[in-house]
C-alpha cells in the first residue's frame, strides 16, 4: 500500500515538481529583474524539448548527450526574443510586455508547428527496467537522471547567484534596479545573464518532461499555470522558492489523484491541472508573498 | 587647491518642469561641502544632476577637469564619484558583505584591500557582515550605504540626506565616520536638512532655495546668519 | 441572376460579416474589461465557452448525450448565456480582482483552462469531446443567402445595441469613474470610489457580452464543442482585434474585431490553394503572422488605429 | 474630531511612527510640522486609511475608523490629498474634477441606459461647479488638457481643487505649499482659510513653509521621530529650543 503509493504517486510527483521547479526558477527570476510576467515561458520549454529532438536527429546521440546543446541553444533564442520583442517595450507600462509575451507564446508555438508538425513525438527510448531499492521501492533510471540532473542545476544555479560577480549583481537588480543603477552595475549584462539562465532551465524542464512523457506541442502551455503556481507559492523573485513551490505543485497534482479513500480516486485525473490553480488562488488570498517572503504584486 | 568636482549654471529637471534654476557648486578634494535649503529649494535634484540621474539641460559638470554633463552614473562611478541616494540605498535581501562586492561591482582588483578599509573606517559593519541588509537598524544600514559606495575607492562621496530618519545619536555616528572617511583624502558632498549639524562639520556650504545659489560660504559663519536660519523657519 | 462564382463570393463575404460582427462583441466586452476598466482578462475563451454551451443547452432538442431539451427560445438562449458568464466572472473576480493585473491574467487563464477539462470531460453535460451538434439557429429559409443575410441583421443589431449601451455607460459618469480608477486606484479610492466594486462591474458586464458572443457564434455554426475554447481562437485574436483597433475606444474595439478578422481568414483563402500536406502548416504559418502583427503592434501603434480619444465631453 | 490613539506603524525593521497620539479639533486648522523622516506622511496614511496601523488606534468624530478602508472615510466626510499629486493621467482636469463628488446618479453603469435625462441634468450642474472651482484656481485655461500635461504646481492646484469638489468635514493637506509659488501659495491660504472660516471645514495639514503654518494654523503639533515631540500656537512652537533642534540639527554642536 505504502509502496504503491511511493512507486506510482510520489515518485511521479517529484518528477513532475522538478520540471515545473526549472520552469518556475526562470518565470521567477525574469519577474524579480525585469518586473513583468513572462508567459511565453512554457512555451520556451517547448523549444527546448524540441531543439532537443532536433538535435537527436541530426546527431543520432541519446537525448541526455544533446541536452547541453538544447539548452544552449533554447538560451540564445530567449536573449535574441528578447532583444526583438521585449528590449523595445522597456519603457512602456510592464502590462504591454505581458501583452507581448502572450503574442511570443503563440509565435513560438506555431513556428515549431510549422516546423515540426503537430504530431506527437518521442525521443527514441528503449525499454527501462526499474531500479529496485530496498525490495520493493521501483524508481525508473530517466527519473533518477531527471531528479538528479535538476538538483545538479538548481545547486549550480544558487551557486552561481551566490558566488558569482554577475550572480550577485543579479540578486542586486532584482532587489532594487535604481540602486543597481547607482551602483555602477552594467544592467543590460544582467538582463542577458537572466535570459540565458532562464532559457537553458526551461529547455532542460522542457526535454525532461518530453522524456518522461512524449512532445506535443502544446507541452509548454499546459505548464504555464502549474508553474506560475509555483513562482507564486514560493513567493515572486526567490529561486530557491520556486523549486519548493514547484515540488509542491507537482505532488500535490500526483498526491490529488491518490485514492486515499477506498477505491476512488480524490480527484479523478482529468482536473489534475486543476490542482494547481486551486493552490495558486489560495495563495493569492492567504498568502501573496509566497512561502519565502517574496515579493508582492 | 585643485577643483575634484565643478557644476556651473546647472538648469534641468524631471520630464518638462525645471527644478534647477542656475546652480553652481565647487569642491576640491580635501573639502566637506554642504547643500541647504528649505523644502523644494532643488538640493537633492541638484545632487542627482551631478550623477547623471536628471537631465542637465543647460550647464556643465567637471570632474577632475573632465566635463561629465549628463554622463551615466555607470561611467561616473568608473570616475571615481560614489553616491549614496537618500531612500532604499541598501540592498536588503543582500548581507551585508554582499552589499560592499556589489559596491566594487565596477572594479576588478583589490577589492579584499576595499573591503579591509571600509571595516576600518566603519568597525560597526564588520561584525554584522553576514547579516542581510534588511535586518539592520537605519542607522547601520546607512553605514551600509555608505561603505557600499567606499568601495570603488572614490575621489568624491556624496551623500543625499544621510541624517533622514535617524536619532541625534545614530546621527553623531554617522557624521564622525563621515569625518573620517574625508580625512582619508574623500571629497565629500552631502546634501542635508539638518542643517546646523551639517553646517557644523562642513568646510564650506551652499544654500540653495528656488533651484538657484542663495548663499555660500565656511559652514559656521552660514549657521551664524540670521538670515539663514529665518529661511528655514519661515522668511 | 447572381452566377454561382459571384454567389459564393456573396456568401463568403456575408460569412465574414457575420463573425466579424460577433469577434466585434466580444472585443467590446474585452474593451470595457481592459480599454476602460484596465482589467486583465487572459481567459476570454472561458466566457465565451461558458456562452456558448449555456445557450446550447438551454435552446436545444432533447438528447440522450448531453443534458438539455430545454428547447427555450434563442433570445432566452442569449440571455442564460449572459447571465452564467456574468456569475463566473463574479466569482473568480471576487478573488483576483484587487491584485495586480498579472494575477488576474493568471486567474483568468486558470479558470478558462479548467472549463476547457470540465466541458471536455462531464459528458453528460456536454457529449465530451463530440460536442453539441443541435445548437438551432434562428433565421433558417430555404435560400442560403437570405438566411445568411438574415443572421447577419441579427448580429448586426445585436452588436449595435451593445455598442449603443457600452458606449453610452463609458460616456458617462461611471465611465469617467472606471477610467480614474484605471489611471490612479489609490487615488480613486482616496476620492471615495469602491474600486474593487467597480472593478468587478466592469468585468462582470465585459464576461457577459463575451457569454452573448459564445452564444452567437454557436448558433452561427450550429454546433459547440471544446475546441472552441482553444485559447488561440478566441482569446488571443481577440485581444490582437482590441490592441489593433484601440483599447479604450468602443468604435475602435469594433473596428479592429472586423479588420483582423477579413486579415485573418482571407490569408486563409491563399493558404486553401496549397497542397493539403502543406495546407496544414501553413495555418500554422498564419498564426505566426498573427503573433507578430500584434508585436508590430504594441512597438509601432501601440494605441491602436483609434486611439482613445481625450477631452471626453458627457453631452445628453 | 480626529483623535490617533497610541499608534505605531512598522515597515519591517523600520519603525515610521511610534507609539504616536494626537489629537485634531472641530473646525480648526491644525498644522504637521517636523523634520523629513519623522513620520507625518506616514501618519497620514493611516488617518487617511491607505495603511492600517500596527497597534493603536484612529478615531474619527468618537468613531474607531482604523479599520476602515479609504473610501468609507470618504463617505464619512474625510479626505486627503497626496503630497505628490496623484491626478488621473488620462482625464482632463475638467474630468479630474467631476469625478470626484459621491453619490452622482450616472456613477450606476445602467444610468445613461434608463435616466439619460437625469444623469445629463445633474451633469450640467455638476459641470458649473467644476467650472467655478476651476475658475477659483486659476485652471480654466487648461479645463480640457490632460491632467498628465499639467505642471507641477498645476498639479498641486488640482489636488486642492478635488478637495473642494467634495466638501468634505475634514481635509488632510499634505504639502499643498511644496512647489507652488509665493503669490499663488498666498491665495490658497487665503481659500483654506476661507473654507475653514465660512463653511467650517476642518484642516489638518503638513507643511514645511513655516510662514504658511504661522499664517493659517490655530494649532500646531511638531513630530521628530515618529512621536509628537511638542504643540502649540505656531508662536510657542517657534521658540521651542527642541523644535529648532530637531529643524536646525540636533546634539551636534561642534565638529
Amino acid at each position: 500500500m505504502l509502496i504503491d503509493f511511493i512507486n506510482n504517486y510520489l515518485m511521479n510527483g517529484i518528477v513532475l515538481g522538478c520540471i515545473y521547479a526549472l520552469g518556475a526558477i526562470g518565470i521567477t527570476l525574469l519577474f524579480g529583474i525585469l518586473r513583468f510576467s513572462h508567459f511565453a515561458h512554457g512555451d520556451m520549454m517547448t523549444l527546448g524539448a524540441y531543439l532537443g529532438l532536433a538535435g537527436v536527429w541530426i546527431t543520432g546521440q541519446p537525448v541526455w548527450i544533446v541536452l547541453p546543446i538544447a539548452m544552449a541553444a533554447t538560451a540564445g533564442v530567449a536573449v535574441g526574443i528578447d532583444r526583438a520583442f521585449y528590449h523595445p517595450l522597456r519603457n512602456a507600462p510592464t502590462i504591454v510586455a505581458v501583452i507581448a509575451s502572450f503574442g511570443v507564446a503563440l509565435m513560438i508555438r506555431s513556428a515549431i508547428q510549422v516546423i515540426f508538425g503537430v504530431e506527437i513525438r518521442s525521443y527514441a527510448r528503449g525499454f527501462e527496467r526499474p531500479i529496485l531499492l530496498f525490495d520493493a521501492v521501483r524508481i525508473l533510471p530517466r527519473h533518477v537522471w531527471i531528479i538528479g540532473l535538476t538538483v545538479v542545476l538548481v545547486v549550480g544555479l544558487q551557486l552561481f547567484l551566490k558566488m558569482t560577480r554577475l550572480g550577485k549583481a543579479m540578486r542586486a537588480v532584482s532587489d532594487n534596479p535604481s540602486l543597481a543603477r547607482v551602483t555602477g552595475i552594467n544592467t543590460r549584462a544582467v538582463v542577458i545573464a537572466t535570459w540565458l539562465i532562464g532559457g537553458a532551465l526551461a529547455a532542460a524542464g522542457g526535454v525532461f518532461l518530453g522524456l518522461d512523457t512524449q512532445l506535443d506541442t502544446n507541452l509548454g502551455w499546459n505548464l504555464v499555470l502549474p508553474m506560475f503556481a509555483a513562482a507564486v507559492l514560493g513567493g515572486i523573485g526567490q529561486p530557491v522558492g520556486a523549486v519548493l513551490g514547484g515540488l509542491v505543485v507537482g505532488i500535490a497534482e500526483e498526491l490529488a489523484t491518490y485514492p486515499f479513500f477506498g477505491g476512488q480516486a480524490l480527484l479523478s485525473p482529468a482536473y489534475k491541472s486543476a490542482v494547481a490553480f486551486a493552490i495558486l488562488i489560495l495563495m493569492l488570498i492567504i498568502r501573496p508573498t509566497g512561502i519565502l517572503k517574496g515579493r508582492v504584486f | 587647491m585643485s577643483l575634484l568636482l565643478e557644476a556651473r549654471e546647472l538648469v534641468g529637471g524631471y520630464g518638462g518642469t525645471d527644478i534647477l534654476n542656475g546652480v553652481s557648486l565647487s569642491l576640491s578634494r580635501e573639502e566637506i561641502v554642504v547643500i541647504v535649503g528649505p523644502n523644494g529649494a532643488g538640493k537633492s535634484t541638484a545632487m542627482k544632476a551631478l550623477f547623471g540621474l536628471v537631465t542637465v539641460r543647460s550647464g556643465t559638470v567637471w570632474l577632475d577637469g573632465l566635463d561629465v554633463t549628463n554622463a551615466a552614473p555607470e561611467t561616473l562611478v568608473k570616475r571615481g564619484m560614489a553616491y549614496v541616494p537618500q531612500e532604499a540605498n541598501v540592498f536588503t535581501t543582500m548581507t551585508v558583505e554582499e552589499n560592499l562586492d556589489m559596491g566594487a561591482y565596477t572594479r576588478r582588483s583589490g577589492i579584499q584591500a576595499a573591503k579591509d578599509r571600509v571595516y576600518t573606517l566603519l568597525p560597526a559593519l564588520k561584525a554584522k557582515r553576514r547579516q542581510p541588509a534588511g535586518e539592520l537598524s537605519g542607522g547601520q544600514r546607512q553605514m551600509v550605504a555608505i561603505g557600499r559606495a567606499l568601495m570603488v575607492d572614490p575621489k568624491l562621496l556624496m551623500l543625499d540626506e544621510p541624517s533622514a530618519g535617524l536619532s541625534p545619536k545614530v546621527l553623531d555616528e554617522i557624521l564622525d565616520a563621515i569625518l573620517a572617511i574625508n580625512r582619508s583624502g574623500v571629497g565629500v558632498l552631502m546634501v542635508e536638512q539638518n542643517a546646523k549639524a551639517a553646517l557644523s562639520m562642513a568646510h564650506r556650504g551652499y544654500v540653495l532655495q528656488g533651484g538657484k545659489n542663495r548663499f555660500e560660504g565656511p559652514g559656521p559663519a552660514l549657521l551664524a546668519n540670521r538670515e539663514i536660519a529665518e529661511l528655514f523657519l519661515g522668511g | 441572376m447572381i452566377s454561382d462564382a459571384n454567389l459564393g463570393l456573396i456568401m463568403y463575404a456575408i460569412a465574414l460579416m457575420n463573425i466579424g460582427a460577433i469577434y466585434a462583441i466580444l472585443s467590446l466586452g474585452l474593451n470595457l474589461q481592459w480599454g476602460v476598466a484596465g482589467l486583465f482578462n487572459a481567459g476570454i475563451a472561458g466566457f465565451f465557452a461558458v456562452g456558448a454551451y449555456t445557450s446550447a443547452i438551454l435552446t436545444a432538442p432533447d438528447s440522450p448525450d448531453f443534458l438539455g431539451g430545454f428547447e427555450l427560445p434563442i433570445p432566452l438562449g442569449w440571455v442564460g448565456a449572459m447571465i452564467v458568464s456574468g456569475a463566473l466572472a463574479l466569482v473568480i473576480g471576487a478573488a483576483t480582482i484587487r491584485l495586480r493585473s498579472d494575477y488576474l491574467a493568471i486567474g483568468t487563464i486558470g479558470i478558462a483552462e479548467i472549463l476547457r477539462l470540465f466541458l471536455k470531460n462531464e459528458e453528460w453535460l456536454t457529449n465530451g469531446v463530440r460536442g453539441i451538434t443541435t445548437v438551432p439557429r434562428p433565421f433558417q429559409f430555404d435560400q442560403p443567402l437570405l438566411s445568411e443575410l438574415s443572421f447577419l441583421g441579427m448580429t448586426l443589431t445585436l452588436l449595435l445595441i451593445a455598442y449603443v449601451a457600452i458606449e453610452r455607460s463609458v460616456n458617462s459618469p461611471w465611465g469617467r469613474m472606471m477610467r480614474a480608477i484605471r489611471d490612479n486606484e489609490v487615488a480613486a479610492a482616496a476620492m471615495g470610489k469602491h474600486v474593487e466594486r467597480r472593478r468587478l462591474e466592469a468585468f462582470v458586464l465585459g464576461s457577459m457580452l463575451m457569454g452573448l458572443g459564445g452564444a452567437l457564434m454557436s448558433q452561427y455554426f450550429r454546433f459547440i464543442g471544446p475546441e472552441a475554447t482553444e485559447p488561440f481562437q478566441i482569446t488571443f485574436l481577440v485581444w490582437v482585434m482590441l490592441i489593433a483597433g484601440g483599447a479604450g475606444n468602443n468604435r475602435g474595439a469594433i473596428l479592429g474585431a472586423f479588420l483582423i478578422w477579413a486579415i485573418w481568414s482571407m490569408t486563409e483563402l491563399v493558404t486553401r490553394q496549397l497542397p493539403p500536406d502543406w495546407a496544414v502548416r501553413a495555418g500554422y504559418l498564419r498564426i505566426f503572422l498573427v503573433g507578430l502583427l500584434l508585436q508590430v503592434v504594441l512597438q509601432r501603434f501601440a494605441r491602436g488605429l483609434l486611439p482613445e480619444r481625450i477631452r471626453q465631453r458627457i453631452r445628453p | 474630531m480626529i483623535a490617533v490613539e497610541n499608534v505605531t506603524l512598522r515597515f519591517g525593521g523600520v519603525t515610521a511612527v511610534d507609539h504616536c497620539s494626537l489629537t485634531v479639533a472641530t473646525g480648526k486648522i491644525t498644522g504637521l510640522i517636523g523634520p523629513n523622516g519623522a513620520g507625518k506622511t506616514s501618519l497620514f496614511n493611516i488617518v487617511a486609511g491607505r495603511y492600517k496601523p500596527s497597534s493603536g488606534r484612529v478615531l474619527l468624530d468618537g468613531e474607531d475608523i482604523s479599520g476602515l478602508p479609504p473610501h468609507r472615510r470618504f463617505e464619512k466626510g474625510l479626505l486627503r490629498t497626496f503630497q505628490i499629486p496623484q491626478e488621473f493621467s488620462r482625464l482632463t482636469v475638467a474630468e479630474n474634477l467631476a469625478m470626484v463628488p459621491a453619490g452622482q446618479t450616472g456613477e450606476q453603469v445602467w444610468a445613461r441606459w434608463f435616466q439619460s435625462g437625469r444623469v445629463a441634468a445633474d451633469e450640467a450642474a455638476l459641470m458649473e461647479r467644476v467650472t467655478e472651482v476651476m475658475a477659483f484656481l486659476r485652471l480654466s485655461h487648461v479645463a480640457d488638457e490632460l491632467a498628465s500635461n499639467l505642471s507641477g504646481g498645476q498639479k498641486k492646484l488640482l489636488e486642492l481643487g478635488r478637495t473642494m469638489m467634495a466638501r468634505p468635514k475634514i481635509v488632510l493637506l499634505d504639502e499643498i505649499g511644496a512647489g507652488v509659488n509665493k503669490s499663488l501659495l498666498a491665495e490658497l491660504a487665503g481659500d483654506i482659510k476661507r473654507l475653514n472660516t465660512e463653511q467650517g471645514m476642518t484642516f489638518f495639514l503638513i507643511e514645511h513653509d513655516m510662514d504658511l503654518i504661522a499664517r493659517l494654523c490655530d494649532h500646531v503639533i511638531v513630530m521628530a521621530e515618529g512621536r509628537v515631540l511638542t504643540q502649540g500656537t505656531a508662536a510657542e512652537v517657534k521658540q521651542d529650543q527642541r523644535v529648532l533642534d530637531a529643524y536646525l540639527g540636533g546634539g551636534r554642536v561642534s565638529a
